[in-house]
């Protein structure tokens, strides 16, 4: 019930932050909106004065803040996003297109990280300070200083340029997946691996670890019973954290790689000072982050019943 | 027969030698108390007989279990013995269980992966295991739904749940209050009387004189007596074990009682405490007088700390009052708790934390080394981190930091259930010495009811229904151990 | 600040990171005293060129030196990283802490407002904050610590309270020791390795972001030097000139794992 | 945990076996431009490069106009009226035939929207029997012109929305749209009731690919078949490539510096011959454009008479810019920037980075205006700065790619940039002989002569400074017949390519 009621309490907080931003982003914008916004309607060959004239009539731009401002938080709390002021479709059928391509791939680069950086942080957290530990340390370190867009670079140009094996490029099918899913996984798995080996080597140095061996189970089966599970608890919150840098990650390989998903979106919105659509794909990601959040808070709760006071 | 027995065993780390070759034999039916302090080296030579010693550690030796012998430094294959011919019991129960894992399942594993049973026959065997301890209703719990006396005996059902002969016990009662204490004592002699085997390691007199058999008492990894329990305790012939038994407040005269001198230091009337919610004095009234020592006791999570907080005017009363002396300053009050480390800020030296309030006070020069010398502390000690400083003597300096504000009340917190034996009688003696020469009012706390019937003039023996106050002639701190 | 700073040795990990920082902030200033010369100048002629003594690490598309390019970059967005995080630094220290002491709404108040923060991707503030701000650099400077300021009050709050409510804390104030001793021997020798960790990450961060942003063309502006902006400007050219690419590549993975290896251990 | 990694794992080879890659019957464009909506005056030039929609008049490469929807047009003795023969039996893809009165909604809707319609002298359109008129109030030698720029777009009625948005790509093109997926892409397969030739390849697909290097990967990976707009820096590297066949084609558009010359620093024709003269075109062109050479005026060979190959070329002679700014009373200060009355010749120069060769050439110009003592900041910005900035007076000096073939016919571009000044031409610089010219010319009674006017009167006082003339790259991978590069930037020519076998 905690749970929710303070997930719910970040929700609106959130709801309010991006409405008052992006207030602010389409009040203070340089110059005049209505140029930008043709700029960004029309594109460059065709912006003139004329233009500009046609979006100024249209949006009916101008006006005291303070009564835009309450109609605008209005609009927001009844969830009516408005429509782009580039393409003039309504904001939520805009996000509702793009929603489902971000989704995969978050989801795809979360699936890929996790078969590669929680197996490996938990060899090394078994053996904290082994060679391997270090190693492994060493090379989490170094994947984790490579930001995703250089990663995704890389990849570029390794994968797909020299090799010839993956494309640059493009989506529609699982191999479009496969570069920029494996860009951001890398930089996930990077942390997940310490995050995991972390965990495993404070699991194992619990009392009750060693007395599960005492027990007489083999080392296999304290791992499996009683290692995993404590270690799914820190990793699992850690993941519901990580979702931030997941989206970052989204919105910076998206615009890389030709994407058509919201990260994408919103990089162009800002660009073309596309306010609603800015506020509205800015709320669908805060508000992501919640909900993902909250599941998380509840099935960890179910995991460790500790946790549910 | 001897069900295991352990020859010559030594232990070195690097070239400091730990363990003097120690031996040792367990017979069926007899148990054997390994007695010791912190830094004895009993806890090392109970890992030396499990294989649980850490790789940095040389040891040698040979252990014999069963049929078996084992050299003792060959770890590994002491492996395949847990759960099947040494049952190893926790220190810390809540500790031991898998917070994750509900109880049953936690003593069924064993039962099914240790003696190969069907997973339904282990259920069933783990549900009768509990039931036999009185906890068939905890199957489906969680170790925090459980009580730390339950734990305690759901980790013993776990233990003992792969038909070892042997058991171990290291520190069995380690922070444990007197009532607990018989419980664990109770539950390791049935554990003995089915198994066969018991080996416990302690430092605690009384639970050694609960389990009886053979004792060996072990001071910086060198034996110093060994023999039959009850003999050793009745006439100890080494001069270390009598310290010992002399240490153990059972031994110790009751103190000359105070009579009350002048208008109180702190008096409470009619006081009734909650923390967090929750109700935990109810209505009792208290006066200290200087000089005085008041003994506070009773189970743990009972108020005794929420009440030494109240009368030093950090946790404000629900209902009722405390008053303390008009002319009392601030800094008049003061506290020593039970863990010092904590007590002390981390990242500087004693010396520089000690300075300060030396100098906040305006102690005169030599002050800090004048109580250092009565304190019996080295002045080096000043130089180090609190982290580096042995708990018995921390706990001194907290009350040397503490007289530098040249206190009238002092609230001990449990100040030495964390010490050895021969440490807790010195700071006990030194709180004694305080009332009695430099008139100050302490309030004592204590899960140690024959400690505090010793030391207190006046005892407040607080329990979750009642609470009374009175002499200790007027208390019944039987009833607090029942 | 009369307390003994922590002694204990720092893991090899930190040394390295440290040592690689030093000599990145070496070059970056000592570079132009070494090799005199100009980000900006241009000599057509010379585009892509290979090294030579004026411009030790070749030229780039338009003939301008790669090494002063660099050496410029390696003083921008680190500059703009560490006033980002030391206004951020300051505020979450000072709030984490007056949150812990006061607690009550204050305390709701600046939890609520963090953790909201804390759920919007910190890309999208800063690009908020961007397009709100004139001039980029003030622009990056104030959305990266908007963004930034959260990790260190939480860190603050978190080991503040602990702190607060410790037996050690307890006992300097009925010693009689007031506030200011208190966060002075107390609390501040507790957050001053965290804030450390902390403001290492956070200029990992703040790079990352700067460079991830000029990399999408929408951070910094041609022609000014920045890590993510060569490496776009460049990017073309990779075939003809790999050098003239992995020179910022080089140089950014260089920094930030100077930085991660610095901060040690990880964010929870 | 070990259980969703196998889900996920599972689920991601699941995946990749579920489709494997699919044979090669589609040709794949890949192009900068992204689609925003069904709507013509924002994304209509993506529809009508598709071949998906079609205008009366269409262009053949040396700008002559060509049939289209429209088989023949003619204007009235005084140039007012004209009468647009629409072609028999043609049909909207909704299998809807194409009558006059469609096509008059649709030209009446899109001469509502901004575009090139909109600053046309148009009275009424209306529809006769198999033909519609449009009726001028005063004469237009270039309709025709005009109504072959993309927002002229004839569409099916039920493609417009009640307020005249469209909300659907109804036209009667060769390819029929079978799914929009803005910003990103869109596919369109051979409409079988087409009233031309059938096309060779049956689909085509397009994919919005903003940046040239992620282009070029594409092109050079075989993602894509037919990749459109290429970073200069690459067409080297890729025409290397056995992969692609690189075509680049001179175009209608001009890199040049928009002068403000009104300001103070800048009202001589003499200051702005300084600037000039300080241009290095050669060099710029060879380095940043990786051009053979720069433009030496403003109109490019493609423009056909506007361009006049007898001009006496802009040069490159800093030494003569720095004399001819000395006899302005300009003397270089201590920091070697030049100042007169304490005044320095310091300016601004906006541009945008939407072209990104921009921000590079203004980053060269700024060291090129330094040698002669020019001290400049760059300001790149959104593209709409340098229109705004017009308007309000306040534009110093923009850097800019201008198109001179929006319209087929040059003299619209020049009529709205040059007589007398516009937001993406002459600023505070009005000149009576071009503005009497193109009104000419635009009526229809102009002669090449009045064209090679024009352009000496803006070689002479440079209201716009030209850099260099654009040419059109694309990739085409190989096996890929008949491509053709339209340099009125209207059509990727799709329906005459082959695919190899």
């Amino acid at each position: 019930m905690n749970i929710v009621i303070s997930r719910l309490a970040q929700a609106v907080t959130v709801a309010l932050l991006v409405g008052a931003a992006t207030f602010a982003m389409m009040r203070s914008l340089p110059g005049d909106a209505a140029w930008r916004i043709a700029a960004g309607r029309y594109g460059y060959d065709n912006v003139d004065a004329a233009a500009a004239e046609a979006v100024r009539a249209e949006l009916g731009l101008g006006g005291h803040w303070f009564p835009a401002f309450l109609s605008w938080m209005g609009d927001l709390l009844r969830l009516d996003f408005g429509r782009s002021l580039v393409s003039g479709q309504p904001v939520i059928d805009e996000i509702a297109h793009q929603l489902g391509a971000s989704l995969w791939l978050a989801l795809a680069a979360v699936g890929l990280s996790l078969v590669i950086g929680p197996p490996l942080g938990i060899l090394a957290g078994l053996r904290p300070g082994s060679l391997f530990d270090r190693a492994l340390l060493v090379i989490s370190a170094a994947f984790k200083a490579v930001p995703q867009f250089l990663m995704a670079l890389i990849l570029i140009l390794v994968l797909s340029v020299q090799m010839g094996w993956l494309p640059a490029a493009g989506y529609g099918q699982p191999r479009h997946f496969i570069l920029p899913a494996l860009a951001l996984a890398l930089g996930l798995a990077a942390v997940n691996a310490r995050i995991a080996r972390d965990a495993m080597a404070s699991v194992a140095a619990q009392p009750f670890y060693a007395f599960a061996e005492w027990k007489g189970l083999s080392r296999a089966q304290v791992l499996w019973r009683h290692g995993l599970r404590n270690v799914s608890v820190p990793l699992l919150t850690y993941l519901g954290l990580q979702f931030v840098l997941l989206v970052e990650g989204v919105v910076v390989i998206e615009s890389n790689v030709g994407w058509p998903g919201i990260g994408h979106a919103l990089v162009h919105a800002v660009f073309a000072r596309d306010v609603p659509m800015v506020q509205g794909t800015a709320l669908m990601l805060g508000l992501g982050f919640v909900l993902v959040n909250a599941l998380i808070d509840l099935l960890a709760a179910r995991i460790d019943p500790r946790g549910a006071r | 027969m001897t069900l295991l027995s352990a020859d010559d065993i030594t232990i070195r780390d690097g070239a400091t030698r730990l363990l003097a070759p120690v031996s040792l034999e367990v017979s069926p039916g007899e148990p054997l108390v390994i007695l010791g302090e912190t830094g004895s080296g009993k806890s090392l030579l109970a890992q030396a007989m499990m294989g649980t010693l850490p790789e940095g550690l040389r040891v040698g030796g040979t252990v014999t279990i069963g049929a078996q012998h084992l050299r003792a430094e060959d770890r590994a294959a002491f492996k395949g013995l847990w759960g099947r011919q040494i049952a190893v019991l926790p220190q810390e129960p809540w500790l031991s269980l898998d917070p994750l894992m509900r109880a049953g399942p936690q003593v069924a594993e064993a039962h099914r992966l240790v003696r190969d049973l069907p997973a339904q026959a282990a259920r069933e065997q783990a549900m009768s295991d509990l039931a036999a301890l009185g906890l068939e209703h905890a199957f489906r719990h969680y170790p925090h739904e459980l009580s730390g006396g339950m734990a305690q005996r759901v980790a013993i059902a776990a233990a003992r749940a792969g038909g070892a002969p042997i058991v171990i016990a290291d520190e069995p009662t380690k922070g444990l209050d007197a009532a607990r204490r018989d419980d664990v004592a109770a539950l390791l002699l049935v554990a003995l009387a089915e198994s066969g085997g018991l080996v416990v390691i302690t430092h605690d007199l009384a639970l050694a004189r609960q389990i009886g058999g053979r004792l060996i008492v072990l001071r910086a990894g060198k034996v110093v007596e060994t023999g039959a329990t009850a003999q050793v305790l009745a006439d100890p012939q080494a001069a270390y074990t009598r310290a010992l038994i002399a240490a153990d407040p059972e031994t110790w005269p009751r103190r000359t009682a105070q009579q009350p001198a002048g208008a109180p230091v702190v008096e409470a009337r009619d006081l009734t405490l909650s923390r967090g919610g929750q109700r935990l004095v109810r209505g009792v009234s208290l006066s200290l007088h200087a000089g005085q020592i008041l003994g506070v006791t009773g189970p743990s999570g009972c108020g005794k700390s929420s009440l030494g907080d109240a009368l030093l005017g950090l946790l404000p009363p629900q209902a009722g009052e405390v008053r303390r002396a008009s002319d009392l300053a601030p800094t008049a009050l003061q506290k020593l708790w039970q863990d010092p480390v904590a007590a002390f800020p981390r990242t500087r030296s004693l010396g520089q934390t000690l300075g300060d309030v030396a100098h906040l006070h305006k102690a005169p020069k030599g002050r800090i080394d004048a109580l250092l010398a009565r304190l019996r502390l080295a002045p080096e000690l000043l130089r180090r981190r609190p982290a580096a400083v042995s708990g018995g003597e921390l706990q001194r300096l907290a009350l040397l930091r503490a007289m530098l504000a040249r206190p009238r009340f002092l609230f001990a917190d449990e100040p030495t259930s964390r010490l050895d034996p021969i440490t807790q009688a010195e700071i006990i003696g030194f709180l004694a010495e305080l009332a009695d020469e430099d008139g100050m009012a302490i309030a004592l706390v204590s899960h140690d009811p024959v400690l505090i019937d010793r030391t207190a003039d006046q005892i407040c023996r607080l329990d979750r229904s009642v609470s009374e106050t009175g002499t200790p002639q007027q208390v019944d701190l039987r009833h607090a151990t029942a | 600040m009369t307390t003994t700073t922590l002694s204990r040795p720092w893991p090899s990990g930190r040394i390295i990171g440290a040592a690689i920082l030093t000599l990145i902030a070496a070059f970056a200033i000592l570079g132009p005293v070494i090799v005199p010369g100009s980000p900006f100048a241009q000599s057509l002629m010379k585009s892509l060129a290979g090294p030579e003594p004026a411009a030790p690490f070749g030229y780039d598309h338009l003939g301008r030196s790669l090494y002063h390019r660099l050496v410029h970059a390696l003083r921008l967005s680190p500059l703009i990283a560490l006033a980002a995080v030391a206004t951020a630094g300051a505020a979450g220290l000072v709030l984490g802490t007056l949150a812990a002491l006061r607690g009550g709404w204050v305390e709701r108040v600046l939890v609520v407002l963090a953790d909201a923060l804390l759920a919007l991707p910190g890309l999208l503030m800063v690009l908020i904050v961007l397009a709100i701000m004139p001039g980029t650099a003030l622009g990056f400077w104030a959305g990266l610590s908007l963004v930034l300021w959260v990790e260190f009050f939480r860190l603050t709050r978190a080991t503040a309270r602990a702190t607060l409510a410790g037996p050690a804390v307890q006992a300097a104030r009925l010693l009689g020791f007031g506030w200011p001793y208190v966060f002075r021997t107390h609390l501040w020798p507790e957050v001053a390795p965290l804030m450390l960790t902390a403001a290492a990450f956070g200029t990992a961060t703040a790079i990352m972001g700067i460079a991830a942003l000029g990399f999408v063309s929408v951070g910094m502006r041609a022609p000014t030097p920045e890590l993510g902006l060569m490496m776009v400007e460049l990017l073309p050219y990779w075939r003809e000139a790999p050098m003239a690419l992995l020179t910022p590549v080089l140089a950014t993975f260089a920094l930030l794992l100077g930085l991660t290896l610095l901060a040690g251990g990880h964010r929870t | 945990m070990p259980l969703s990694q196998n889900v996920f794992a599972a689920a991601l080879v699941g995946l990749c076996l579920a489709f494997p890659a699919v044979a090669q019957t589609r040709i794949d464009v890949a192009a900068p431009f992204e689609i925003q909506s069904p709507e013509p005056s924002t994304t209509g030039h993506i529809f009508l490069r598709m071949g998906i929609v079609e205008t009366l008049v269409d262009a053949d490469p040396e700008g002559r106009l060509l049939p289209a929807l429209a088989t023949e047009w003619s204007a009235s003795e005084d140039g007012l009226t004209w009468r647009f023969t629409l072609r028999d039996g043609v049909m909207f893809h909704d299998d809807t035939p194409m009558t006059p009165d469609a096509v008059v909604n649709a030209l009446e809707i899109a001469r509502a929207k901004p575009g090139p319609l909109a600053g046309l002298p148009i009275a009424a359109i209306t529809s006769e029997e198999g033909a519609i008129v449009i009726t001028l109030t005063e004469p237009r030698a270039a309709l025709p012109a005009f109504l072959a720029e993309a927002r002229g777009q004839i569409l099916a009625p039920a493609a417009y929305g009640v307020d005249g948005q469209a909300v659907a790509v109804i036209g009667t093109g060769p390819y029929r749209l079978t799914e929009l997926a803005p910003p990103l892409s869109l596919r369109a397969t051979a409409f079988e009731g087409y009233w031309g030739d059938a096309p060779h390849a049956a689909d085509v697909s397009y994919t919005a690919v903003s940046r040239a290097e992620t282009r070029a990967l594409m092109a050079e990976s075989g993602d894509a078949d037919f990749v459109f707009n290429l970073d200069p820096a690459t067409v080297t590297r890729l025409s290397r490539s056995d992969a692609v066949s690189v075509h680049s084609v001179a175009i209608p558009r001009a890199l040049l510096l928009k002068v403000n010359a009104a300001h103070p620093l800048l009202d001589s024709a003499e200051a702005r011959r300084a600037l000039s003269l300080a241009i290095d075109r050669a060099g710029l062109a060879q380095a940043v454009l990786r051009y053979p050479e720069g433009a030496d005026q403003l109109f490019p060979p493609a423009m056909g008479d506007w361009h006049d190959a007898t001009l006496p070329p802009l040069s490159y002679d800093p030494e003569a810019a720095r004399a001819l700014l000395g006899e302005l009373g300009w003397t270089p200060g201590a920091d070697g920037i030049l100042t007169r009355d304490g005044a320095r010749f310091a300016l601004t120069l906006t541009t945008y980075p939407d072209r990104p060769e921009l921000p590079l050439v203004a980053a060269v110009l700024e060291q090129q205006f330094r040698e002669v003592g020019v001290d400049l900041t760059i300001n790149s910005t959104n593209s709409s700065e340098i229109p705004a900035g017009h308007q309000a007076g306040t534009l110093e000096l923009g850097l800019l790619a201008r198109n001179f073939a929006l319209v087929p016919d040059p003299i619209g571009t020049i009529l709205s940039d040059y007589a007398p000044v516009g937001d993406w031409g002459a600023m505070g610089w009005e000149n009576a002989e071009i503005v009497a010219l193109a009104q000419a010319l635009a009526r229809g009674e102009g002669s090449t002569e009045d064209r090679a006017r024009i352009t000496a009167i803006l070689q002479a006082e440079l209201p716009v400074i030209p850099i260099a003339w654009y040419q059109q790259t694309l990739a085409a991978r190989a096996g890929l017949d008949g491509v053709v590069i339209d340099p009125w930037e209207r059509s990727f020519g799709l329906p005459g390519l082959r695919l190899a076998p």
